[in-house]
C-alpha cells in the first residue's frame, strides 16, 4: 500500500563558513542541521518556513548544487551525497530544479530555444531531429508556442518566464523535481496559473515534487505532505491535511494561525510570536524556538528536543509532548492550541 | 575596526616589498649593471674585476637577497652619478612633490565636489549641461600640454608667472593648476553621478516623505551617502596624480621625486630608481591604506558590526 | 491537456510584438540618439581612416627638412598648420602621427584586453590558489601609479613602437584581469548558471556557452574606455623622451620637441596637442555612449 | 463632506522615458474618510504605487507629469502645491511607510539622527525634547531598548525592526493620514502579523485615516474598511469591504478573490485569470480587462465602460450596465 520511497534523506547538514576577518574565528553558520525526511514516489512533499530558515539551501544540497557538511542523500535507492560533479551530472536528467526568479534563471543572451535545446543535448535524449519537435511540444504544453522559439528571455512576462523555467525541468521528463518558491516572484493573478501548470505536469508526467515556500495557503492547496522548518532543522511534518487540522508544533500553530485571512468576517485567533528570528550563526541552546516560544519551559532552554510520533507519519520535535514533568503547563499548552 | 587596520596594514607591507621584488628583476633582467659605469670598450678583466667588487658575479637569488636585505632597511645603495645615498637623495626631493601633490589635490576636491553637487541639484539644467561638457573636455586633456599651454600664456605670452623651477609660491601656481585641472575634471562628474545614484535611493525618498527641504536633504543626507564612492575614486585616482606629478614636475623643472625619477631613468642610475620605486609603491600604498580606513569611518556598515 | 494560454492573449502577443532589427541597424539607430556618441563614432572613424591612408594624403613629406623654411608660422607658403624646428610641415607629421595613435591604442587594448580576460576567466572561475596567486600580482602591479609603471618599464627595455605597446600592456592587463574576474565571480552566482548545473551541463561547457558570452558586454565597455588612457599615455611617455623615438612621427614626440621653441613658435605645441585632445575625446565620448548603451546599470562610472 | 480627508479626482498621470510617454494612471477616482483604512489592492503595473507618490508629492519631478485631476486633502488641492508648501504637509499631516525596510533607511545614519527630522522640520522642539518623543514613539511600536536603538545604525536591525522603525517614522509627526505601500510584503508570515497588529492598534490610538496599498486580499480582509480594486492604471471597482468579497462586480476582482487557494478544492485546479496584466504600452481601446475577460462580449473590446453605482458599490464594467442587453 505504501507508495515507494523516491528520495530519503538522513541526517543532512549544511554548514556555511563565514569568514570574519583575518583576526576573528570564522563562524559556522548551520543553514540546515542534521534533518531528515523521504519523499515518496507521487506525491508533493512540501517544505515550508520562513526566510534564513535553510529550506531553499536543503533543495539546493538535496540537487548537489552547493555540497553537503554531512548526512546522506539517498535518491533511488543511490547514495548520491559524494557523487563526483560528472556522475551526478548524468543523473541530472533523473532529478531537476524550478528556480524562484524567472528573470535570473533564464541566460539573458539564450533563445528560447537554445534554453529548451540544452537538456536535450547535454543528456543526448531523443534522436537529434525529434529534438525540434519535443520542444514544440512541451512549448504547448506550458502555454506558449512555436513562434516563441527564437525570442530571447527578456521579451517574456514573469510568468511566461516561469513556464519556460518549468518546460527546462520537465522536458527531460525526470522522476523528481525540486521548485524552489516556483511562483511568490509572480503576480497573483498569475500565480494560479502556474500552479494549475504544475498539478497538470504532474499529472501527466507521474512527478514528484518537493515544494519549497513560505506560502502556506498555496501548500495547503497542492502538497500532500508537510515539514515545517525552523532555524535549520524541520520541527514537525506530517500529511498537509493532518498539519493544518492538528498543528502540534507551538511554531506550526504560531505560522498557520499568523497566515491573513480570506474573508473579512472569518474570526482568528492569532498566536502572535514576539522577536525575530535568531541569527543561524549563533542558534539558541536547547530547543532553538524557545526564545519566540509562547510556551517555553525551563527544559526547552536546555535540552534539544527529539521526534515524537503521534499518528500516521505526524511528528513533532517538542517537550510538551515528551514524557516529562510539567504536566500542567503542558496540558494548558495542548489545549490552548 | 583595530583588526581590520592591523590587516592593511600588513597588505601594505607585502605589496610595497613585491613591488620592489619586480623592479630589482626587471632591471637585473634587463641588461648588466656593470656596463653602465665603464666605457664600452673596458677589457673584459676590468668588467670582472667590477663584477667581483659589486658583487654582481654572485648568483642572481644571492643579489636579490642581498638586496632586500638591506633595502628593507632603507639601504639602496649609493647613486651610480652622485655616490651619495640613494634612499637619501630621492627622501630629501618628497617635499617638493608633497607640496605639489597636496595642493592640486586640495584644489581639485575643493572645486570639484561642489561643482558636482550643484550640477547634480540643477541636473539637465544648461548649468548641467555646460558643467558636463567641460568635464569630459577636461578628461581628455594631457596634463603635460595644459602646462605647455599655460607657460605659452602666463610666461610666454603675459609673462606674470615663471615658466619654471621651484620655490616659492608662485612658481608653485601653474604646475598645481596643470596637476589638478584633471583631477577637477573627473571628481567634478564622478561626484555628480555618485550624487545622482544616491539620490535615486529609497532612503532618499523616506527623507523626502519626512518633509526635509531638498538644500538640506543634498548637504546633510545624499552627500555623506555619496563620499563613500567619492573617497574610493579619489583613493583610487591618486595614482594618476602622482603619476601626473612626474610628467608635470618634468614641463615645470620642479625639483621632486617625480623628475629625479625620470633623470635617473636617463641616466639609468638604478639605485635611485629602486629607491624612487620604493618610495612611490609606499606613499601609494599608504595613502590607499589611508583611504580605507577613511571608508571604513564613513561607512557605518563596515565600522559597526 | 489544455493550454493554460488563452488565445485572446495569443492576439495580444502579435500586436504588441517588436520588429526585429539587425544587430548593425540597432546600432545606428541607437548611435544616431545620442549626439555625442555620434560625435565619437565619427572622431574615431576619421582617426583610423586617415591612419590607413595618411601617407597618401600628407601634402608635404613629413620626414623631409628643409632648415630654410624652419619654424613657419601656419598658413605660409602651402604648411596649412607651419613648420617645425627642422622645416617639416607640422600637418602632414599630425597626419602620420594619427598612425601611431591609432596602432598604440587599439593593439594595446587588444593584448592586454585578451591577456586580462584570460587571467581574469582563470582567476574567478577556478578560484583557489591560482586565483589567489594572480591577484596578488594584480595588487602589486596596481600599487603602483600606471603611467610611471609603463614609464619605469619602458625606459627598461627601450624605446620604440613595439616596445611601447608592450609596456602599456604590461601595466594595462591587469584593469582587465580583475574587471573581468569579479565579472565571472558575478555570473558564477547567477541563478542561470545555477540551472546550468542542475541541467546537468558540464563545467567546461558552462564556461565557454554561458560565461564567455556574457563577458563581451564588459570586456568591450572596457577596452573602449582604456583606449583613450592608452593612447595619452603613449603620448605623455614620447613626450618625456621615451616611447617612440624621433624621426617617426608621434604627437607626443612632437610635443617633446617643440617645447623648447614654446616662447617662439606657439604652432609646434598647439597643434599635436590638439590632435590628442581631439582623439582622446572622440575615444571617450564613443567608450561613454557604449557603455551607457550597452549596460545601462553601468550608467555614470 | 467635511468628514473626508482625502479626495482623489480624475486623476491622469503620464510618465516620459526618453522620446516615449506612457500613462500609468488614467483617470482615478476615490477618497478616504476621516479614520477609515482603505485597501488599495492590485497587481504590478496596476499604479497603485504611483497613486500613492503622487498624493505624497514624490512623483519624480523631470519625468513625470499630472496632466489632469485633483488631489484633494483636508480641503486643499495638492496638484500645485508649490515644493515648499507641499513640504509642510509631508511628514507632518500626510506620511508614509514604504515597502522595502531594507532600503528606505539611510544606511550611514543612526536611527535617531533620521527620526529627528520630522520633527525638525514640523515641530519647534528642543534637541531633548525630540529624543523624548522619539524613544516614546519607538517604544509606542515595540522596539525594546528604544534608548540604545537611537544610536545605531539601520543593518544593525532585523527587517521586522526596521520596518517598525519606519512606522514610528511616520507617526512622529501625528498625520492625519498614513499611506502604507505594501508595508509587509517584503517581510515573513510570522514578522506581517506583527506589523499588521502593530499598525492596527496604531490607527485606533491615533485616530488617523490609513492608506494601505498592497497585492494581497488576506491582507486587505484583515485590516481594511472599504477597498479600491486597481487594474492596469484604472479604478475597476470600489466597495465596503464585506460587501466587495461577499459580492464582487468585476470580473477581475471575483477572479482575485476565486483564485484564492482557500477558496478551492484542495487538490484541484485554481480558478485562474488567464494571460497577464499589459503593459501600459499595449492598451487599448475598449475596456482594459477585456482581453482577459471570461465574460467580454463584443462591445467590451470596443468602448470604455462607464461608472456603474450599486448605493455605495462601483464598478467599471459593461456587464453591469443598466441598458444592457441580456448577455453572458
Amino acid at each position: 500500500m505504501e507508495a515507494k520511497t523516491l528520495l530519503e534523506i538522513k541526517n543532512l547538514k549544511k554548514y556555511f563558513e563565514i569568514s570574519q576577518g583575518m583576526f576573528k574565528e570564522k563562524i559556522n553558520v548551520r543553514a540546515v542541521d542534521d534533518i531528515s525526511f523521504s519523499v515518496r514516489e507521487g506525491e508533493t512533499f512540501a517544505l515550508v518556513g520562513e526566510s534564513g530558515c535553510g529550506k531553499s539551501t536543503t533543495g539546493r544540497t538535496i540537487l548537489r548544487l552547493t555540497d553537503p557538511t554531512d548526512g546522506q542523500i539517498v535518491f533511488k535507492g543511490k547514495n548520491i551525497e559524494k557523487l563526483p560533479y560528472n556522475q551526478m551530472r548524468a543523473l541530472r536528467n533523473r532529478m531537476q530544479m524550478v528556480f524562484q526568479d524567472p528573470y535570473a534563471s533564464l541566460n539573458p543572451k539564450k533563445t528560447i530555444r537554445q534554453i529548451l535545446m540544452e537538456p536535450l543535448r547535454v543528456h543526448n535524449k531523443f534522436p537529434r531531429e525529434e529534438r525540434l519537435e519535443k520542444i514544440n511540444n512541451m512549448l504547448k504544453i506550458v502555454g506558449l508556442s512555436e513562434e516563441h522559439l527564437d525570442r530571447y528571455p527578456h521579451e517574456f512576462s514573469g510568468g511566461q518566464r516561469q513556464r519556460i523555467g518549468i518546460a527546462r525541468a520537465v522536458i527531460l521528463q525526470p522522476d523528481f523535481i525540486i521548485a524552489d518558491e516556483p511562483v511568490s516572484a509572480l503576480d497573483v493573478s498569475v500565480q494560479s496559473q502556474v500552479i494549475n501548470l504544475m498539478l497538470d505536469l504532474q499529472e501527466e508526467f507521474g512527478l514528484t515534487y518537493l515544494f519549497i515556500s513560505h506560502d502556506l495557503s498555496v501548500i495547503e492547496h497542492m502538497t500532500d505532505r508537510v515539514a515545517v522548518m525552523y532555524l535549520g532543522k524541520i520541527v514537525e511534518v506530517a500529511d498537509t491535511e493532518e498539519l493544518f487540522a492538528n498543528p502540534r508544533h507551538p511554531y506550526t500553530q504560531a505560522l498557520i494561525s499568523a497566515v491573513p485571512i480570506s474573508h473579512p468576517d472569518e474570526e482568528k485567533e492569532r498566536i502572535i510570536l514576539t522577536g525575530d528570528v535568531p541569527s543561524p550563526a549563533n542558534p539558541p541552546s536547547g530547543c532553538s524556538f524557545h526564545t519566540r516560544c509562547p510556551f517555553a519551559m525551563d527544559i526547552c532552554r536546555k535540552v534539544e528536543p527529539v521526534s515524537k510520533e503521534f499518528s500516521n507519519g505526524h511528528k513533532a520535535n517538542c517537550h510538551l509532548y515528551t514524557d516529562s514533568e510539567n504536566k500542567e503547563e503542558k496540558e494548558y499548552a495542548i489545549n490552548h492550541s | 575596526m583595530l583588526d581590520f587596520i592591523i590587516k592593511r596594514f600588513f597588505q601594505v607591507i607585502v605589496v610595497v616589498l613585491l613591488a620592489l621584488t619586480v623592479v630589482f628583476f626587471l632591471i637585473r633582467i634587463s641588461g648588466d649593471p656593470t656596463t653602465l659605469f665603464l666605457p664600452p670598450d673596458a677589457p673584459k678583466d676590468q668588467i670582472e674585476e667590477y663584477k667581483e667588487l659589486l658583487g654582481y658575479n654572485r648568483p642572481l637569488i644571492v643579489q636579490y637577497g642581498d638586496f632586500m636585505f638591506h633595502a628593507v632597511q632603507g639601504d639602496f645603495g649609493e647613486s651610480l652619478r652622485s655616490q651619495e645615498d640613494a634612499l637619501g637623495i630621492v627622501l630629501s626631493r618628497i617635499p617638493a612633490t608633497f607640496q605639489l601633490a597636496i595642493s592640486a589635490l586640495l584644489i581639485a576636491l575643493i572645486i570639484a565636489i561642489p561643482l558636482g553637487v550643484l550640477s547634480a541639484y540643477k541636473r539637465n539644467t544648461v548649468f548641467d549641461k555646460v558643467g558636463v561638457a567641460l568635464t569630459i573636455v577636461g578628461q581628455a586633456i594631457p596634463s603635460f600640454w595644459l602646462g605647455l599651454i599655460l607657460i605659452y600664456f602666463f610666461a610666454a605670452q603675459l609673462k606674470i608667472l615663471p615658466s619654471g623651477g621651484g620655490g616659492t609660491a608662485i612658481h608653485l601656481i601653474l604646475p598645481t593648476l596643470t596637476l589638478a585641472a584633471y583631477s577637477v575634471a573627473r571628481f567634478t562628474r564622478f561626484t555628480r553621478s555618485a550624487m545622482l545614484d544616491v539620490l535615486r535611493k529609497d532612503y532618499i525618498r523616506t527623507s523626502k516623505a519626512s518633509g526635509v527641504p531638498t538644500f538640506r536633504l543634498i548637504m546633510r543626507y545624499a552627500l555623506r551617502n555619496s563620499l563613500i564612492p567619492i573617497i574610493t575614486l579619489v583613493a583610487l585616482d591618486l595614482g594618476v596624480l602622482l603619476g601626473g606629478a612626474v610628467i608635470t614636475e618634468v614641463v615645470f623643472s620642479w625639483p621632486g621625486v617625480g623628475r629625479l625619477l625620470m633623470q635617473s631613468l636617463m641616466n639609468r642610475d638604478f639605485p635611485i630608481v629602486l629607491a624612487g620605486v620604493f618610495i612611490i609603491a609606499l606613499i601609494y600604498a599608504l595613502v590607499n591604506f589611508i583611504a580605507d580606513v577613511l571608508y571604513a569611518y564613513v561607512n557605518p556598515q563596515i565600522r559597526v558590526k | 491537456m489544455s493550454s493554460s494560454l488563452p488565445q485572446n492573449e495569443q492576439a495580444l502577443e502579435n500586436r504588441v510584438k517588436p520588429k526585429r532589427k539587425s544587430a548593425i541597424a540597432t546600432f545606428f539607430s541607437n548611435l544616431s540618439r545620442s549626439w555625442t556618441g555620434l560625435i565619437g563614432f565619427i572622431i574615431i572613424m576619421t582617426l583610423i581612416v586617415i591612419s590607413l591612408i595618411g601617407q597618401w594624403i600628407t601634402p608635404f613629406d613629413p620626414y623631409f627638412a628643409e632648415f630654410s623654411k624652419k619654424l613657419l608660422p601656419p598658413m605660409t607658403e602651402g604648411h596649412l598648420l607651419g613648420t617645425d624646428q627642422l622645416g617639416r610641415d607640422i600637418f602632414s607629421r599630425i597626419i602620420l602621427g594619427a598612425r601611431v595613435s591609432v596602432i598604440i591604442g587599439l593593439a594595446t587594448a587588444l593584448i592586454a584586453g585578451l591577456i586580462g580576460t584570460i587571467i581574469g576567466i582563470i582567476a574567478g572561475f577556478f578560484r583557489g590558489w591560482i586565483d589567489i596567486i594572480l591577484m596578488r600580482i594584480v595588487d602589486v602591479t596596481l600599487s603602483f601609479p600606471f603611467i610611471l609603471l609603463v614609464l619605469v618599464i619602458n625606459a627598461i627595455i627601450g624605446a620604440g613602437l613595439r616596445n611601447i605597446i608592450i609596456s602599456l600592456a604590461v601595466g594595462g592587463w591587469v584593469i582587465f584581469a580583475r574587471v573581468i574576474r569579479s565579472e565571472v565571480l558575478a555570473l558564477r552566482e547567477k541563478e542561470f548558471i545555477t540551472a546550468c548545473i542542475a541541467t546537468g551541463v558540464s563545467r567546461f561547457e558552462i564556461l565557454i556557452k554561458h560565461i564567455v558570452p556574457n563577458l563581451f558586454t564588459p570586456i568591450i565597455i572596457l577596452a573602449s574606455l582604456q583606449i583613450g588612457t592608452y593612447i595619452i599615455a603613449e603620448a605623455s611617455i614620447s613626450f618625456l623622451g621615451f616611447g617612440v623615438a624621433p624621426p617617426t612621427p608621434a604627437w607626443g614626440n612632437m610635443l617633446n620637441e617643440g617645447k623648447d621653441y614654446i616662447f617662439s613658435s606657439w604652432w609646434l605645441i598647439t597643434f599635436p596637442g590638439l590632435a590628442i585632445v581631439i582623439t582622446a575625446l572622440g575615444v571617450n565620448l564613443f567608450g561613454d555612449w557604449l557603455r551607457d548603451t550597452l549596460d545601462p546599470e553601468l550608467k555614470g562610472e | 463632506m467635511s468628514d473626508t480627508i482625502l479626495k482623489v479626482k480624475d486623476l491622469k498621470i503620464q510618465f516620459k522615458t526618453g522620446k516615449k510617454t506612457v500613462q500609468p494612471i488614467r483617470g482615478v477616482d476615490f477618497s478616504i474618510k476621516k479614520g477609515e483604512t482603505l485597501g488599495v489592492v492590485g497587481e504590478s503595473g496596476s499604479g497603485k504605487s504611483v497613486t500613492s507618490l503622487a498624493v505624497m508629492g514624490l512623483l519624480p519631478e523631470k519625468t513625470s507629469e499630472i496632466i489632469s485631476g485633483e488631489i484633494v486633502f483636508d480641503g486643499k488641492d495638492l496638484t500645485n502645491l508649490k515644493e515648499k508648501h507641499f513640504r509642510k504637509l509631508r511628514g507632518n499631516d500626510i506620511s508614509m511607510i514604504f515597502q522595502e525596510p531594507m532600503t528606505s533607511l539611510n544606511p550611514v545614519f543612526t536611527i535617531g539622527e533620521q527620526l529627528s527630522e520630522p520633527l525638525k522640520q514640523h515641530k519647534k522642539m528642543s534637541k531633548k525634547e525630540i529624543e523624548t518623543a522619539i524613544i516614546a514613539v519607538l517604544t509606542q511600536v515595540g522596539i525594546p531598548r528604544a534608548e540604545q536603538i537611537i544610536h545605531e545604525y539601520p543593518h544593525q536591525l532585523s527587517g521586522g525592526m526596521r520596518q517598525r522603525v519606519m512606522i514610528s517614522l511616520a507617526l512622529l509627526g501625528q498625520p492625519k493620514l498614513m499611506i502604507a505601500d505594501e508595508p509587509t510584503t517584503a517581510l515573513d508570515v510570522t514578522i506581517q502579523a506583527q506589523i499588521l497588529k502593530l499598525m492596527k492598534d496604531i490607527k485606533k490610538q491615533h485616530d488617523m485615516s490609513l492608506l494601505l496599498i498592497t497585492h494581497d486580499l488576506g491582507v486587505v480582509a484583515e485590516m481594511c474598511d472599504r477597498v479600491v480594486v486597481m487594474y492596469a492604471g484604472e479604478i475597476v471597482e470600489v466597495a465596503e469591504v464585506k460587501e466587495l468579497f461577499d459580492n464582487p462586480l468585476h470580473p477581475y476582482t471575483r477572479g482575485l478573490i476565486e483564485s484564492l487557494p482557500s477558496k478551492n478544492t484542495r487538490k484541484n485546479r485554481l480558478y485562474s485569470i488567464k494571460g497577464q496584466v499589459p503593459k501600459p504600452n499595449e492598451i487599448t481601446k475598449g475596456c482594459i480587462f477585456a482581453n482577459r475577460c471570461p465574460f467580454a462580449f463584443s462591445k467590451c473590446f470596443e468602448e470604455t465602460p462607464p461608472v456603474q453605482h450599486t448605493g455605495n458599490h462601483m464598478s467599471k464594467c459593461w456587464l453591469q450596465d443598466s441598458n444592457k442587453d441580456e448577455v453572458s
